[in-house]
């Protein structure tokens, strides 16, 4: 079966960039921990989805992997104490998020024991019910740990439905400076496989496909070590090219099938899984460790010691900057502070925010890494329409939407767009087009939580109005039996009530 | 057979319309802003110039030349197109509500039209017999219908661009029809008239 | 309305050229030279005057059903008068207008102050209106003609006194040694000759609102 | 306050590839320099001086224009620069200079800065310019000088040329001559044979090697087509278009020239003659004005090969290339409707494709 | 002469006939102010506005889709027009338009007496007698009916707060 | 407004069926009138504007007072090369002195259509344009109203110059041409030699009938 598969893959998907990777003195530097530092603050939100609810309060003592705030809904995420302590404040901490809002948050005080509460592991997971991996990976909070930080337990198990045949490892890691993946598949690859075997057990998949950019050969010969004598998972090495690890594009580039749009992975039956987070869900299913650290590239030409760290969840960039040497002064200076990779990542406007489950990177980059310059206006070139993995105009979108017509921009495959970023990074005049993207993308929610509004509030209209109606037609009647039986008198009265009910009746009959 | 396909031809292109007669520039100028307003606009003339072409030859040959009413022409074309017009506005109405949408909302803007008329009279100058002056009508809306899709299809990018305040709207559509129509001098001496 | 604000209207404020962009057939197509245009214009303006007033007058009388085909019966009754007439005693310029004149029935112009105005006015009004269309459009016409005519054939007025009349000579100059930009008397020039003017317009009402608006301190409502 | 400044929030990505608009011109400028320099060659110094009042003219035009308008200048983005260039290579070498100057007005104010400058323009500014001054000007705009290369006998010296230029001394008449498509258009209307008319015209061969009459840009051909490939090879174009337009020039023109040889010229005359290598590689490929997709680009491109065979054969000008680019940059719009790129996930239409479950046999 | 006489009268006659009949079998029933708004227009059906004509127009701006400035023949006078009797004012929103504003109410001015609830129109204040109250953002239309009713001062109108799952990046500056 | 019951009158009137044929016919009836009238005050007007006119060009190629006929109605009808052809006869005192014609050849852009005045003895009395598509500028100078280029012709014959010289300077001839356009030039000439061949052609028939 391999075989034709491999002739019916595809090599490449149409579009990409090849951008200077920046990875390896980061990627070469041995892999770091770093203690738990004296205070972390830990958003209730770190995942897509609802904000988990806080279940401590201000004073509490927490261990280690205590649960703090629980999940609320279909697709939410559990969160947990990334170190013992006492809670000192629930309330807002500032994002890890480029607008700088406030994020509602636990900041615990650390005690400096960094004490495991008790833990619930179990020493053979492929004797478990894949519900109960299920189970499992979401009583530990795991979220994706590629960038997208969905609930992972809701993807493992199945719970969206269709049956999954094909696991896919992204292990591409195809973000510039960023080595994480890279770093922890040559120092623990015997786990991280212990991992997917756990995930494929769980999903019911018949095959995993581990997914490599051919830039990490020591990555691909440790983890082909690590895969020896496991028939059902296989290691497979694919070109390098930005956004390789989109998981529309490795699922393109690994099967040679398309995801349909507007659709999810599952429809072909494939499922994508970060290599990370086949070692949170290995680390939660054998120990029962839920998540509560995870790896973080430090990198840019700023950082004194590049390298990566891992790092305990709430920990300020600031501090792992500083466990990294703190910033360099030369080059001219820091051009921007990052987190996650050029490509997609976020400007931060400060130091202050904290490491989350989904942060794979802190970059301080310099001018010339940003490689800042000129902008103009389009001049047409239709570079970005060549760079799009996606096929879509990139030129003719942004044009509508900087002309305010957003919804002709969905017309050209707005929904389409996976801000990859690819077209703004070849763009000769520099529009801002991922920018206007989002823009447009957040246009649209915003019209369409409007229309969702003035819905409900036309329906709450109409509900009180009944029963404001209806009340009045109870009382009407009330009275009138009451006066019926005693005053003849009354009588007349009551029928002008009713009478006025019956027009109040008809006048919100005509309304509605 | 090639004299018909010439004849269309120059109509349509070499001699069209709007950019060398200049007949039709209102609805040119009005109805350009969307290709899909502009399309519709394009069927609804084509239809009406036909019908129009079609007619006033009747009207000439059986009516006004028989009786030696030449001075009657203005007057009974248009009455009779303005009426045909109404007329066919008022049945597609009722009868198909989706070919409304699409076509008839177009029709009484086409009374305005100086080219329905222009053709119709151009049509008599001209003394075709029946099926050219069909064909002549036909393909004069053509080309009516030709530069109003090309033409929309520019303003479309046109309202794209940051044009200058003073040229925005209405100055920047004159140049770019300007621009147009020097492109389509390139047509000229194609086939002799 | 006061007459005077609908002269001011129909001359600049609301002009059928330059503001409401309709009648461009024959702001096109006679305006290659000031002549024509002017020919063109007034008689245009007589149509109009009659019309507005005829329209005014029978306005109570007509019936949507049969709205437009009853005014555009008027329209071309008065046109084809207009056309018999040039044909008859103004030849020169008959041949020059030609098709033109028949069409003024379509002029959406026409037909527009039928429809906006005289069938919603009284005669008086519609009349003076009718004038500052017609003198409106006139103007327009003219404007666009002699900017043709002098960069297109370095001539002004040429040929007055032979389609206007002799008292029309004096209108006559020639830009000597010039030959011309044919461009400008072929259709792509008409039209950038308006879009130009377009502009040109709009700057000039932008600088005389900002003037306005200098010169009187904000006014507090 | 200041530390939130220094981390502003941009947007992603973080990273650029370096490309920049002004470089990008910078290579187009540097793919002509040898067919200008040629061209300067053959037809000495009053077409030096034409091209340097052509592309003044633009770069004041283009300056003054942003200043009106009040934006930052871009002047040094090299757009004007190149469309000044473009159009002075389209114009015959020793016409008057005013007709050079007037060409870089209309270029750059009605062409291009009536539309808001670089990239707003809807029509390609250097034939607008071109097609303006042919149409309106007929007389200077046809008159063709035969080559008079730098320092041969008889070839105006500096001040000389710089009287031609500003038209004080008129050209000696023994300079003049027919272009080779004008020629060959004269002699087929006088009902004289096209092999007669050629040899008469010197044949094809001139019209590669380029010594002979023709626009100043365009006799280079030769050296235009390197120019092109320079560009081809540095991904500044793409091949779709130039190819569009050969073939669009050349499948008739053989068909033609197989059942008529008396009457058509042959595909290689019609490649060469003309301003084909140059409005194919360096006119036709402007962004600004040309489809965007792929499919488009060809369509496009055959579409103005086509047109112009069409109008070199049947229409009033001896050559059509600069109102096929124009008719066809009318018609970028409608193109770049039909012709989008298929998205990922969904069918040429737009619609999702439909989910095969499973099977990865 | 005679013969143009008649033939012009009768074939006035007929079509006349034709288009009363028409009127009369091809009857659609319209929506009244449309066609009020339709009867105010120039009538030149000339597409300017940019739509299929001046009942075209009159439908759009009835439907509040278009600006009653829409139409350029008819000039400031018609827009001025239709605006009264749209009952709308002409000019645009304007940059000093807040956006949205949504009841907030000061807990620690609360007293509970449900005046408000019973004033909205939506039950979006949450609260029973003596409780402290709460506006649920997403029900409040934003009508200020309760405002006034309070009888602490506790209520005010705010600008709906953004929120981080609200927020998104502001249009870039324009460039070129 | 004042009168609101009449409106209303009016407005119920307006809707009924029968009144829309009434109102349209009573419309068209004025109109007809209306035109009619005017038709009958013009016709005659018209008529002789129209006559003049081409009286006027029938008599601009040639000297003034050379005939004392109406040309207009003095025709005959000849077979030339392309078809029939209307010769109008000059006389003087009722002798033959000359004809008009017209004569057209294919131009640089279409037909470029000439008339032309030969007198008995077949010398070219004159020679203008009446309809041509050549561009301006260029062509165009064959119009007596840009160039005197035409009136070259006056007094020349078959004979004088020798046929070998009916040509543009260019091709050999006597004639010059335009800087930049030899197409028009030689299509007039070529034009005009075949008006002075058909007329010696049919020289007797066109003499010889009597009106
Ligand atoms: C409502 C919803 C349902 C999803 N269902 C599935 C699913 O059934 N299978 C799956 O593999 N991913 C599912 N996903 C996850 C996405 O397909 C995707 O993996 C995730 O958003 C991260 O992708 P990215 O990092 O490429 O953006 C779902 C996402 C959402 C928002
Ligand atoms: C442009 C782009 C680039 C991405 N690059 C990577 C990557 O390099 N590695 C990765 O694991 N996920 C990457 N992702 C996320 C994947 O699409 C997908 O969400 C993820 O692999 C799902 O695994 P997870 O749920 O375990 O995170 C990328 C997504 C996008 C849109
Ligand atoms: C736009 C254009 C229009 C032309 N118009 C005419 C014309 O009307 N009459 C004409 O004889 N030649 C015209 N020509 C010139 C012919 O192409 C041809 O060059 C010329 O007649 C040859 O004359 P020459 O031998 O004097 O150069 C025109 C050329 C161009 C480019
Ligand atoms: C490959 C290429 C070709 C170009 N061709 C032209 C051209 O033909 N005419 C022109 O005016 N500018 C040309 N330009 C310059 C530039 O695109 C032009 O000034 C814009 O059209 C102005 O908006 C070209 C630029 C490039 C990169
Ligand atoms: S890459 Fe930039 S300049 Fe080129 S077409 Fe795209 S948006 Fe325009
Ligand atoms: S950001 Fe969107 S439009 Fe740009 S290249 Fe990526 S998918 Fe295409
Ligand atoms: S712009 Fe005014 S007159 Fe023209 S169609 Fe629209 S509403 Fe009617
Ligand atoms: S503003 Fe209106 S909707 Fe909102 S709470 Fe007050 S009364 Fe209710
Ligand atoms: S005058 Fe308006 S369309 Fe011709």
């Amino acid at each position: 079966m391999g075989i034709l598969d491999r002739f019916l893959r595809a090599a490449h998907f149409s579009g990409g960039v090849h951008p200077d990777d920046h990875k390896r003195p980061a990627a070469d530097a041995p892999l770091r921990v770093m203690p738990p530092p004296a205070r972390v603050y830990v958003p209730l939100v770190q995942h897509i989805g609802s904000p988990a609810r806080a279940v401590v309060a201000v004073g509490d003592l927490v261990k280690k992997g205590q649960r703090i705030g629980e999940p609320q809904g279909a697709v939410s995420a559990a969160i947990h104490a990334p170190t013992s302590g006492r809670v000192v404040a629930i309330g807002d901490i500032v994002a890890p998020h480029p607008s700088g809002l406030p994020v509602r948050g636990i900041t615990i005080a650390s005690d400096g024991r960094d004490e495991w509460c008790e833990l619930e592991g179990c020493d053979d997971p492929f004797a478990l019910d894949p519900a109960e991996i299920g189970r499992r990976v979401a009583q530990a909070g795991v979220v994706g740990l590629g960038g997208a930080a969905f609930p992972s337990a809701v993807k493992l198990s199945g719970g969206l439905g269709a049956r999954v045949e094909l696991l896919i490892i992204n292990a591409s890691e195809c973000e510039p400076f960023l080595s994480c993946d890279d770093r922890l598949m040559r120092d623990r690859a015997a786990e991280a496989v212990d991992g997917i075997a756990i995930m494929l057990h769980a999903t019911g998949a018949r095959e995993a496909r581990i997914g490599i950019e051919d830039n990490k050969p020591e990555a691909i010969a440790a983890m082909r070590v690590a895969v020896a004598g496991q028939s059902r998972i296989r290691v497979e090495v694919i070109p390098t090219r930005y956004p390789m690890g989109s998981e529309k594009h490795l699922i393109l580039v690994l099967t040679g099938r398309e995801v349909p749009a507007e659709g999810r992975p599952s429809d072909i039956g494939v499922v994508v899984h970060n290599v990370g987070t086949a070692m949170a869900v290995r680390n939660a299913v054998r120990f029962g460790r839920p998540l509560v650290s995870r790896l973080v590239t430090v990198n840019g030409a700023c950082v004194r010691q590049p390298g990566n760290v891992e790092v305990p969840i709430g920990t300020l960039a600031g501090e792992v900057l500083a466990f990294c040497g703190g910033l360099r002064a030369d080059h001219g200076g820091p051009a921007r502070l990052l987190l996650g990779g050029p490509m997609t990542g976020m400007q931060v406007p400060t130091l202050e925010v904290p490491v989350i489950k989904g942060t794979g990177g802190i970059l301080v980059l310099d001018a010339a890494e940003v490689g800042e310059g000129e902008g103009g206006p389009c001049i047409r070139c239709g570079d970005c329409m060549r760079a799009c993995p996606v096929g879509l105009l990139p030129l003719e979108i942004a044009a509508r939407v900087r002309a305010g017509e957003v919804e002709k921009a969905a017309g050209f495959g707005l929904v389409d767009c996976i801000a990859c970023g690819c077209c703004a990074y070849v763009c000769p005049s520099r529009i801002p087009l991922v920018q206007f993207f989002h823009h447009a993308k957040g246009e649209l929610a915003a019209r369409a939580r409007g229309t969702q509004r003035n819905e409900t509030i036309r329906t709450l209209t109409r509900a009180k109005a009944e029963r404001l109606e209806r009340d009045e037609r109870d009382k009407a009647e009330a009275l009138a039996r009451r006066t019926a039986a005693s005053l003849a008198a009354a009588t007349e009265a009551a029928a002008a009530v009713e009478k006025a009910a019956a027009r109040t009746n008809e006048e919100s009959g005509a309304c509605a | 057979m090639n004299e018909y396909l010439l004849l269309l031809l120059s109509t349509a292109l070499i001699n069209n319309v709007v950019l060398v007669k200049f007949l039709g520039l209102c609805p040119t100028m009005g109805v350009s802003k969307s290709v899909d307003a502009a399309l519709g606009m394009g069927l609804a003339t084509t239809f009406v110039i036909t019908l129009a072409a079609a007619a006033s030859w009747m009207l000439e040959h059986w009516l006004l030349a028989p009786f030696e009413l030449g001075f009657l022409r203005i007057l009974s074309f248009i009455l009779v197109i303005a009426a045909a017009v109404q007329f066919t506005e008022m049945a597609i109405r009722k009868t198909s509500p989706a070919l409304y949408e699409s076509l008839g909302i177009y029709l009484p803007l086409i009374t305005t039209n100086c080219a329905v008329l222009g053709v119709a009279l151009l049509n008599v100058q001209q003394g075709y017999g029946f099926l050219k002056s069909v064909l002549f009508g036909f393909g004069s809306a053509l080309g009516f219908t030709i530069v109003l899709l090309i033409f929309a299809g520019l303003r479309e990018r046109l309202a794209l661009a940051s044009v200058p305040a003073a040229f925005s709207g209405a100055p920047a559509a004159f140049i770019t029809i300007s621009l147009l129509s020097l492109a389509f001098m390139g047509f000229s001496g194609l086939i002799p008239a | 309305m006061s007459h005077a604000r609908i002269l001011r209207e129909g001359l600049w404020g609301n002009n059928v050229v330059f503001s409401q962009m309709l009648a461009l057939c024959p702001t096109m197509a006679v305006t290659t030279s000031g002549t024509n245009a002017l020919a063109m214009g007034l008689a245009t303006t007589a149509v109009l005057v009659v019309s507005n007033m005829l329209v005014s007058l029978i306005r109570d009388v007509v019936s949507t059903q049969v709205r437009i085909p009853v005014f555009v019966v008027l329209i071309a009754t008065l046109v084809t008068i207009v056309d018999l007439a040039l044909n008859a005693w103004a030849h020169e310029l008959y041949k020059v207008l030609g098709l033109f004149i028949a069409l003024i029935v379509v002029n959406c112009a026409i037909l527009g102050r039928a429809e906006a105005f005289a069938s919603k006015n009284g005669v008086a009004a519609s009349a003076v209106d009718g004038l500052a269309t017609g003198l409106g459009f006139t103007l327009a016409l003219t404007v666009i003609g002699l900017i043709r005519e002098i960069f297109g054939a370095g001539t002004l007025f040429a040929q007055a006194s032979l389609l206007l009349g002799p008292s029309f000579a004096f209108l006559e100059m020639r830009v000597p040694a010039y030959e011309g930009a044919l461009l400008m008397i072929l259709p792509p020039g008409g039209f950038a000759v308006l879009g130009l003017l377009l502009a040109a317009k709009r700057v000039f009402e932008g600088r005389r609102r900002a003037d306005a608006a200098a010169a009187v301190p904000v006014a507090t409502s | 306050m200041s530390g939130r400044e220094l981390f502003m929030a941009a947007p992603a990505p973080h990273a650029h590839a370096g490309a920049d608009v002004g470089r990008t011109m910078r290579r187009v400028q540097l793919a002509l320099l040898p067919a200008t320099l040629f061209g300067f060659w053959v037809f000495g110094w009053p077409a030096v001086n034409l091209f340097v009042i052509t592309v003044a003219a633009a770069l004041l035009t283009e300056a003054w224009c942003q200043r009106l308008r009040g934006c930052e200048s871009r002047l040094w983005d090299g757009s004007a620069l190149l469309t000044g260039w473009l159009l002075a290579l389209s114009l015959p070498p020793w016409a008057p200079g005013w007709i050079g100057a007037l060409g870089g007005v209309i270029a750059i104010a009605l062409g291009k800065q009536v539309y808001g400058g670089l990239g707003q323009n809807l029509f390609n500014p250097a034939m607008v310019a071109r097609v303006a001054l042919l149409v309106s000007f007929p007389v200077a705009m046809t008159h063709w000088v035969a080559p008079l290369p730098l320092g041969s006998a008889g070839a105006p010296g500096f001040v000389e040329g710089l009287r031609i230029t500003l038209g004080s001394m008129p050209v000696p008449d023994a300079v003049t001559s027919a272009s080779l498509l004008g020629h060959v258009k004269t002699e087929l209307s006088r009902g004289v044979d096209l092999a007669q008319a050629l040899d008469a015209a010197g044949g094809t061969l001139s019209a590669w090697h380029g010594v002979r009459a023709g626009s100043l840009g365009e006799t280079g051909a030769l050296l235009l087509l390197l120019g092109g490939l320079y560009l081809l090879a540095r991904g500044v174009i793409r091949w779709h278009i130039p190819v569009g337009v050969f073939a669009g020039l050349a499948l008739p023109a053989v068909v033609a020239h197989a059942l008529d040889p008396a009457h058509s010229l042959s595909a290689t005359t019609h490649l060469a003659s003309g301003a084909v290598v140059l409005g194919a590689f360096f006119i036709a490929t402007d962004y600004v004005t040309s489809p965007n997709t792929a499919s488009g680009q060809l369509l496009y491109g055959l579409g103005i090969g086509l047109l112009t065979w069409i109008i070199r054969s049947w229409g009033g000008y001896p050559e059509g290339i600069a109102f096929a680019v124009l008719l066809f940059n009318a018609l970028t719009p409608v193109i770049d409707r039909y012709c989008r790129p298929r998205i990922m996930g969904r069918t040429r239409r737009g619609a999702p494709i439909r989910a095969t479950q499973g099977s990865a046999e | 002469m005679l013969a143009a006489i008649l033939s012009l009268t009768i074939l006035g006659a007929v079509l006349g006939a034709v288009l009363g009949v028409a009127n009369r079998f091809f009857h659609v029933e319209g929506n009244p102010l449309v066609e009020e708004i339709e009867a105010l227009m120039p009538g030149s059906n000339c597409g300017q506005c940019g739509f299929p004509g001046c009942a075209g127009a009159a439908a759009a701006i009835a439907a509040g889709t278009a600006s009653p400035a829409c139409c350029p023949p008819g000039g400031r006078s018609l827009a001025v027009t239709i605006a009264q009797r749209m009952g709308v004012s002409l000019a645009p929103g304007g940059a000093d338009d807040p956006g949205p504003l949504v009841a907030d109410i000061d807990e620690s001015i609360c007293i509970g007496c449900t005046r408000c609830i019973r004033a909205c129109p939506t039950d979006a204040i949450l609260g029973g007698p003596k409780q402290i109250h709460n506006v649920l953002r997403d029900a409040c239309s934003g009508c200020a009916q309760c405002i006034d009713q309070c009888p602490t001062e506790a209520m005010v109108m705010q600008p709906v707060p953004i929120t981080l799952q609200q927020w998104f990046w502001p249009k870039p500056a324009l460039q070129g | 407004m004042s009168v609101p019951e009449t409106q209303r009158g009016i407005a119920a009137i307006r809707e009924r069926l029968g009144y829309q044929p009434v109102l349209l016919a009573v419309s068209a009836l004025l109109a007809g009138a209306a035109l009619t009238w005017a038709h009958g005050a013009t016709k005659s007007p018209i008529a002789a504007a129209e006559a003049s006119d081409l009286r006027a060009t029938l008599t601009q190629v040639m000297p003034q007072g050379f005939a004392d006929n109406d040309l207009l109605t003095d025709v005959v009808e000849l077979d030339g090369a392309r078809g029939p052809v209307r010769v109008h006869v000059a006389r003087r005192a009722g002798t033959p002195v000359g004809a008009v014609f017209r004569i057209a050849e294919r131009g640089y852009a279409g037909e470029v259509a000439l008339l032309m005045a030969v007198d008995a003895d077949g010398r070219v009395l004159g020679v203008r344009v009446l309809k041509h598509a050549e561009t301006p500028g260029l062509g165009d100078k064959v119009d007596r109203a840009k160039s005197p280029w035409i009136d070259g012709f006056t007094g020349k014959s078959l004979a004088e110059p020798a046929p070998a010289q009916w040509a543009v300077k260019k091709d050999g001839g006597v004639f010059d041409a335009f800087a930049g356009a030899t197409i028009t030039p030689r299509a007039v000439v070529k034009a005009v030699r075949g008006g002075l061949e058909f007329f010696s052609a049919q020289r007797a028939q066109i003499l010889g009938g009597r009106s």
